[in-house]
């Protein structure tokens, strides 16, 4: 074939095992279809397959040209680039692995990583990121070039090594001609064993590790996954979220690769939500975090609505709530119910997702943390066929999701195509499939206790399967705990399902070797606080409303539900909490009983209010205590308080057990 | 000789009409930097007013009061419902306004007392009467007379009493006129009644000899050139350039009206006011003020 | 004069402002006057703005011009502009010497401004603002405009581009369909120094640009307009009050005062000049 | 609501800048010219010829003022003048000389009319605002004595009227008001287009410079006096087109009077209404003028009987028209033009507030 015809020289490959080969495969047959957005300049600037298939030949071969060899490892740090998408396939076309970096960390953050991964090329988003690395420059010897995509402000800058990306591509082009087949021969060398990205956990816990993936891994997963969820190359994109991050390795880059579908880099961070109704994707993924501000601000803005308008709204979301999910699940649904709907979907609900960018959405996912049943209900019911999915960088993301029409906000679903999911006597989640990945760089035994020689990857969470079959996790397996009696104990479970509720602010769960579960809660402030206004009841401030019986009552009933839930649950029923009190103060970072990330140091706790934890295994129903506070002047004093003790209902068998 | 003076001396005479209505232009303009286009109107309502009282039968000074209450009125009006909203608009707009106003009026009145020509007489001998043989109008000379005598009133009124100076201190600025204690929309108020009051007695002289009927709103068409050529913030200006006007337009329709068709009366003061804009843009006695950057 | 020496402290304490951060690297070089400006005399009906002013401006130099209120600053600007037409003296530019011009045709000859108190198009979304910046490049005649070909639609594109490269160097991107009448003050600021960069001025004037605004807006003011002086190497002249700002971003100060120029030098020999501080502190010695 | 803008997005400027960049906008355009080629089927001819053809007519000149005083910011009470140089221009032409065909002798009126309009417009570079005003206003005067007093241009003939000659263009007559309906159509959308072209190229950016900020304008590089005369110059044009059809198509038989100052008034209403510096605006408003009597008549009829005089509802009309100006210039400034764009709004970020 000519080269004017196919511009990337591209091939038929029988095995399309490398996600290059798969790239000049899409550039031949997806030839004029777009793969690539970016607003850049106002407007969106577009690729089809073979452009961009040109586009990466060509920065490949100037790669090539500074002298990037097989098996050399290209770092990338900066914000959803198109040019930094192709930087890794560049890479990747030589035989290299890509090394994609949070933008957002600092120097120091990023220097060990360079360093474990022994990445020798850079390609960086702007003057920033330049910045970073010139920082600690000294400290990385290996690294040899630094390439940079946007100018501004570069003109100052004088190194040898740094490359401004049109003069790469220019040299790219010069080296192209004077070597025509280099390229071709670069990807074939490629095969599926050969690895294809080093991805690095966000070391939350320990030092990042870099998650070694071969093209197997990748490619194969996302195979599986695109045909469960019926992806094709019609759909859209948004890339938006850390391109170090693995999910968007896999929906951004591999997935688009396979399906062949676009991939849109919005303009910058302020204009996602532009951007996002401009596209408007047909294939979402945000974290429970991004969902929930997305909730709160459309409430903000409804609140100083013409009053009608607002009446209007709040109905339309009462009739969603009650019929949109079930209408969703394909659930019977009375004739009215759904005509009521159907006018709501006119009036509220398109105009809603419009507004928001989101009508498009045909495939939404969420994960990385627990998501409350209220927030996934609002937007199933407003038709968004969103679902929890349960992964992990270790498995190429995908270990559990939630089959369509079996949603339930409490579990992760079922485990993904050719995924093997058990649980162990611990109760340890563990998996193996196509995903799981070939090791951790440079890390032999973190990689060996992680998984198993045959192939079993443990998960470090705790976690169980359903009456309906479907994956709960509960907690990490180290903060699983067991009542006296056996059974086990998941502090943290019970502490999200209370926190969900919006009276509540946070929770310390206690039963571990007790025969009952026990649990301190916060309330909040503002939410009791205005619920307490509604009702008129007179308080000084947070201890007084906290020890009023009225909350007391109000909390109990919060407690019963979810008492009532976990009845249900074989595995739970025995966490149902049976009693608990009111802290008269909010747990703070500033006392230590807070991690800064709002986490609960149960340690400390448990060291810190013995008192009030006897009290609560003990039958009186007051306690007197006295704490040491820190004021924001800095000084010490002393708090007493009597706090009451309540009793919640349990249900259930052990409502049962209670009797005897 | 003599036919030349007698047509100078009428055209000087309807001048002297014409820098009355100016003046009620210039009033306003100084106090609210309005461009007046209903002063035609309010001398057209003031007339119908005023005829239809008389036709009542009621006594003729009671008419003139009732007018002047029903003027006064409408000044509150105007200062209620248009000059406050727009307060702080661009002149174009309260240009605008006015011409809405003027519609308003012209409507109103002709709604309220009938759109058919009323005659007025007020009692003035229609004949002429010769100085050095030159034919004057008696009537010009008492509709000449009264105007010069209100043209006197007012200038006095504008120097010499507070509130005439009030007035041309809020031309100059508004924080002006506070300091001077009056408030803002009182000044308002008075101008347009001022304005009314001037109104009033143009649409009598000219209803006196015209009958009173909505030609008379075109007044205000006359008195435009007028206060260009004066200068929108010159009240010595509006007399002197309604003077010119009046002598200049009569004279250019007998001698050079024959030459061209006739009828050229209507736009020869526009020509002769824009010719002067091109050389003098702010008038003959018009304040000169550079835009500053 | 002691209190002098005491204010002295008070009055240039702006050279340890946040701002200093910016210390300058310049990467063009300053070169030959571009601009003169010989015994330029000025008054507005027998009151004087500008007495017998005389200076220079060198390519790629970042000048500022400061005095107290009243001292003829802006005045100077205008008449550089050829707003105004000074009644003596004259001002040579690129060679081409003039007594009288007009403001049309010092735009033509590369002089961009913006104004101490903006003056934007309200009506207008900051593209179209921008885009007016560069009406002395279009070319296209009425008929083709009206037909929306040739000429017309190109320009329409290719400008457009333009514009969208300035937002970009100005980071406003996220308002460019903005009318401008809604924006806050600051960034009303920034789109005007956008339309006067569109004429890609050989000569910037700026007026009191980090007027009203705060801190942050401030710096990033200044980071704006050393990467222009620096980046787009266009010579400056600037307008401040905020001696921090001056003495970290100008190459030189021309002091006025009174309509007269009582120093001209670097920033810290204009602010240890004697003059300068009385005309600050109005103390007679 | 209906607004559904989700998914539309732009891959190149001319996307971008193009007239209608939303869809809905768009599709909602198509719709009103579906129905304006369409309506000569639905209604009767007395319907064409006595509100459709004038609401065209109008329109063209509202949209020919807007240019010269919305965009712009010139304010003119001459419009009318205009209007009569173009009729009485291609009246002469076409009367005189037969063999030129009626487009061209339409777009010469257009011409001459735009000529006499530059002209008039000279003096805006010393003078500003009314000043301004007070010159169109003596165009006007002089204008209808011109066609009053000067023989030639009625052809002498007694009443000093003209009466237009039947319109064929390329062999076809216009002699129903269908046809007249259809012509006058295509030539206002032709010619509503190319304003819309002009406004958001160069030109428009520049005479919306000078109405907002002219010492700002200047200062950018753009001539004072050249801009003002081509605003003169094209809203002339507008103008005279418009009364050339006013003459031929509308009334077909007019006098000077027809040209007055109270019609040029009229025009300037119907930007106040319809919105200054709008070209939407320019055609509510005309529609809301001419339609406003209507209703006013048969308000009045359906309240008071056949009763009414209609003296009586020919001041009452005056009274609305000034009420309506008053209120526009007090309450929306920017006249409907501005109402529809805030509904837009709504319905673009509905079911948000803002």
């Amino acid at each position: 074939m000519s080269e004017a015809s196919n511009p990337a020289g591209t091939r038929y490959y029988d095995t399309m095992d490398t996600l290059p080969k798969i790239l000049l495969y899409n550039a031949h047959e997806r030839k004029d279809r777009t793969c690539m957005r970016e607003k850049d300049l106002g407007i969106w600037q577009t690729w089809t397959w073979s452009e961009m298939a040109k586009e990466i030949k060509i920065l490949a071969c100037a790669l090539a040209a500074k002298g990037f060899k097989r098996n050399d490892k290209l770092g990338i740090i900066g914000n959803n680039r198109a040019r930094l998408y192709w930087s890794m396939a560049a890479a990747q076309c030589l035989g290299g692995i890509p090394v994609p970096l949070y933008q957002d960390s600092t120097a120091n953050e990023i220097i060990g990583i360079l360093i474990d991964s022994d990445v020798s090329f850079i390609v960086v988003e702007d003057q920033e990121q330049v910045d970073k690395i010139l920082e600690i420059w000294d400290k990385c010897p290996l690294i040899r070039h630094v390439v940079y995509e946007d100018p501004r402000g570069m003109f100052q800058y004088n190194q040898p090594f740094l490359n401004d990306f049109e003069s790469m591509m220019a040299l790219g082009r010069r080296y192209d001609r004077e070597h025509p087949d280099f390229f071709l021969q670069e990807v074939d060398k490629g095969s599926g064993e050969d690895v294809g990205v080093f991805l690095f956990t966000s070391g939350t816990t320990g030092k990042p590790k870099g998650v070694v993936m071969t093209y197997n891994n990748i490619i194969i997963t996302a195979r599986n996954t695109i045909e469960l969820e019926k992806l094709s190359q019609k759909d859209e994109l948004i890339a938006y979220l850390p391109m170090a991050w693995v999910g968007d390795y896999l929906f951004s880059f591999a997935q688009s690769y396979v399906a062949g579908f676009c991939v849109n880099c919005p303009e910058n961070t302020e204009t996602i939500e532009a951007d996002r109704r401009e596209i408007g994707p047909s294939y979402y993924f945000g974290p429970p975090p991004i969902w929930e501000n997305l909730l709160t601000r459309i409430m903000i803005r409804m609140e100083d609505a013409f009053w009608v308008q607002k009446k209007v709204f709040h109905f339309f979301m009462g009739v969603a709530k009650k019929t949109g999910a079930r209408i969703l699940n394909k659930e019977s649904v009375s004739l009215l119910a759904r005509w009521l709907y159907a006018v709501g979907d006119i009036l509220i609900y398109a105009p809603l997702k419009n507004a928001l960018g989101i009508s498009n959405v045909r495939l939404a996912y969420t994960a990385g943390e627990a998501i409350g049943p209220d927030l996934f209900d609002f937007y199933r019911s407003l038709g968004i066929n969103i679902k929890q999915l349960y992964g992990q960088t270790e498995a190429f993301v995908f270990v559990c999701i939630q089959p369509d029409g079996e949603i339930y906000s409490d579990t992760v679903g079922i485990p993904a195509p050719e995924v093997e999911v058990k649980i162990t006597k611990k109760g340890e989640v563990m998996y193996r499939s196509p995903g799981v990945f070939h090791s951790y760089y440079k890390n032999p035994e973190s990689t060996a206790d992680t998984k198993t020689p045959d192939g079993w990857v443990y998960t470090g969470d705790a976690g169980f399967f359903d009456a309906r079959g479907h994956l709960k996790i509960i907690d990490r397996i180290k903060d699983v705990g067991k009542f006296s009696s056996g059974e086990l104990f998941a502090p943290k479970y019970i502490e999200n399902k209370l926190k969900f509720f919006p009276h509540i602010k946070e929770v310390v769960a206690f039963g571990n070797d007790r025969d009952f579960a026990t649990a301190f809660i916060c309330i909040d402030m503002n939410a009791v606080g205005d619920w307490a206004e509604r009702l008129n009841l007179s308080y000084s401030g947070y201890a007084s409303l906290a020890g009023h019986e009225a909350v007391y009552q109000l909390i109990r009933e919060s407690i019963e539900k979810m008492n009532k839930d976990l009845a249900l649950d074989e595995k739970l029923r025995h966490s149902q909490v049976k009693r608990f009190l009111l802290l008269h103060k909010e747990l703070d970072a500033d006392d230590g009983e807070l991690t800064r990330t709002r986490k609960v140091r149960r340690k400390f706790i448990n060291e810190k209010y013995p008192v009030l934890i006897e009290a609560l295994y003990s039958n009186k129903d007051i306690c007197r205590f006295e704490a040491k506070v820190k004021f924001e002047d800095g000084r010490t004093g002393i708090i007493a308080a009597n706090l009451k003790i309540w009793k919640a209902a349990l249900f259930g068998s052990d409502a049962v057990r209670e009797e005897k | 000789m003599t036919f030349f003076l007698e047509v100078l001396i009428s055209g000087l005479l309807s001048g002297v009409m014409y820098s009355l209505v100016a003046l009620g232009l210039v009033l306003i303009f100084k106090a609210s930097g309005v461009f007046n286009f209903a002063q035609g109107s309010m001398a057209l309502f003031a007339a119908l007013t005023f005829v239809s009282f008389l036709e009542m039968g009621i006594n003729f000074w009671v008419c003139l009061l009732m007018t002047m209450g029903v003027m006064v009125i409408l000044a509150f009006l105007v200062e209620k419902f248009i000059l406050r909203p727009l307060i702080n608009q661009p002149m174009i707009t309260l240009f605008m306004v006015t011409i809405g106003l003027d519609f308003f009026l012209e409507g109103f009145a002709q709604l309220a007392w009938g759109t058919q020509v009323h005659r007025l007489d007020l009692g003035i001998p229609n004949d002429a009467l010769f100085i050095f043989d030159i034919m004057i109008g008696k009537q010009d000379i008492f509709i000449a007379v009264t105007a010069a005598f209100l043209v006197l009133v007012l200038t006095v009124f504008f120097n010499k009493t507070r509130m005439g100076r009030a007035l041309r201190a809020v031309a100059d600025d508004h924080q002006g006129a506070m300091s001077v204690g009056i408030p803002l929309k009182h000044v308002w108020v008075m101008v347009w009644i001022v304005a009314g009051f001037v109104a009033l007695v143009a649409g009598l002289a000219w209803g006196n000899s015209l009958g009173v009927q909505f030609s008379l709103k075109t007044i205000t068409l006359k008195a435009i050139p007028v206060i260009i050529l004066g200068g929108f913030t010159s009240i010595s200006g509006a007399i002197v350039a309604g003077l010119i006007v009046g002598a200049s337009e009569k004279l250019a329709e007998v001698f050079l009206g024959p030459f061209v068709g006739g009828g050229i009366e209507n736009f020869f003061p526009y020509l002769l006011a824009i010719v002067f804009l091109l050389i003098r843009p702010n008038g003959l006695f018009g304040d000169v003020h550079i835009d500053r950057v | 004069m002691n209190t002098a020496i005491k204010y002295n402290e008070t009055v240039f304490q702006g050279l340890s402002s946040p701002i200093d951060v910016y210390a300058r690297t310049r990467s063009q070089k300053i070169g030959a006057p571009i601009l003169q400006v010989k015994n330029v005399s000025l008054s507005f009906g027998g009151v004087a703005a500008l007495e017998d002013v005389s200076f220079n401006v060198k390519e790629h130099e970042l000048l500022a011009i400061i005095g107290p209120n009243g001292a003829g600053k802006s005045s100077m600007l205008n008449v550089i502009n050829g707003v105004y037409h000074p009644q003596k003296g004259q001002i040579t530019f690129f060679g081409e010497t003039r007594h009288k011009m007009n403001a049309h045709h010092s735009a033509e000859q590369g002089i961009a401004r913006t104004f101490q108190n903006i003056a934007l198009f309200p009506g207008m979304t900051v593209i179209d603002n921008i885009m007016t910046g560069r009406n002395l490049k279009m070319k296209a005649n009425f008929l083709e405009q009206a037909l929306y070909i040739g000429r017309a639609k190109k320009e329409e594109i290719y400008h457009r581009q333009k514009v969208e490269e300035i937002l970009d160097f100005l980071h406003i991107q996220p308002i460019r369909k903005t009318p401008v009448g809604r924006l806050p003050y600051g960034l009303q600021k920034r789109v005007e120094l956008g339309r006067a960069l569109a004429a890609e001025p050989r000569l910037l004037l700026l007026d009191e640009p980090m007027a009203g605004m705060n801190m942050e807006e401030k710096e990033d003011m200044c980071r704006f307009i050393l990467d222009v002086n620096d980046e787009l190497g266009t010579t400056i002249i600037l307008i401040e009050h905020d001696m921090g700002v001056v003495m970290d971003i100008s190459d030189r100060v021309v002091v006025l005062n009174y309509g007269m120029k009582i120093a001209i030098g670097t920033p810290k020999a204009v602010c240890e000049d004697k003059d300068v501080i009385e005309a600050y502190l109005g103390v007679n010695p | 609501m209906f607004y559904r803008e989700t998914g539309q997005f732009k891959t190149s400027y001319a996307a971008d800048r193009a007239i209608f960049p939303i869809r809905q906008d768009l599709y909602g355009m198509g719709i009103l010219l579906l129905l304006a080629l369409t309506v000569p089927f639905f209604v009767k001819e007395y319907w064409l010829s006595a509100i459709l053809i004038p609401f065209l007519v109008f329109s063209l000149a509202a949209l020919g003022l807007n240019i010269l005083t919305g965009y712009a910011g010139q304010l003119s009470l001459g419009a009318s003048a205009f209007m009569a140089v173009g009729a009485y221009t291609a009246w002469n032409i076409s009367t005189r000389l037969p063999q030129v065909p009626l487009l061209v002798s339409f777009i010469a009126g257009g011409i001459t009319a735009a000529a006499y309009g530059m002209f008039i417009g000279i003096p805006s570079l010393r003078i500003k605002g009314f000043y301004l005003a007070v010159t169109s206003l003596a165009a006007v005067f002089l204008t209808e004595w011109i066609f009053t007093h000067i023989g030639w241009f009625y052809n002498y003939e007694l009443s000093a009227t003209i009466s237009t000659p039947e319109m064929v263009i390329a062999g076809i007559k216009f002699d129903t008001p269908i046809r007249r309906y259809y012509l006058t159509l295509i030539i206002v959308c032709l010619m509503a287009l190319a304003a819309k072209n002009m406004m958001r190229c160069t030109i428009g950016r520049e005479f919306m410079a000078i109405r907002d900020m002219d010492v700002a304008a200047e200062v950018i590089g753009i001539r004072m006096l050249r801009t003002k005369l081509v605003a003169f110059g094209i809203s002339s044009f507008y103008l005279g087109v418009a009364g050339a059809l006013y003459a031929f198509v509308y009334l077909r038989s007019v006098s000077a009077a027809s040209f007055d100052l109270s019609e040029s008034l009229h025009i300037l209403f119907m930007i106040i209404v319809g919105g200054v510096g709008s070209i939407l605006g320019s055609f509510l408003g005309a529609a809301f003028i001419l339609l406003m009597p209507i209703f006013l008549n048969l308000g009045a009829h359906a309240v008071l009987g056949n009763s009414i005089d209609p003296q009586n509802l020919a001041t009452l009309e005056l009274m609305v028209f000034g009420g309506l100006i008053i209120f526009f210039l007090i309450a929306e400034p920017h006249g409907m033009a501005r109402l529809w764009q805030i509904i837009k709004e709504k319905l673009r970020i509905w079911p948000f507030p803002h």
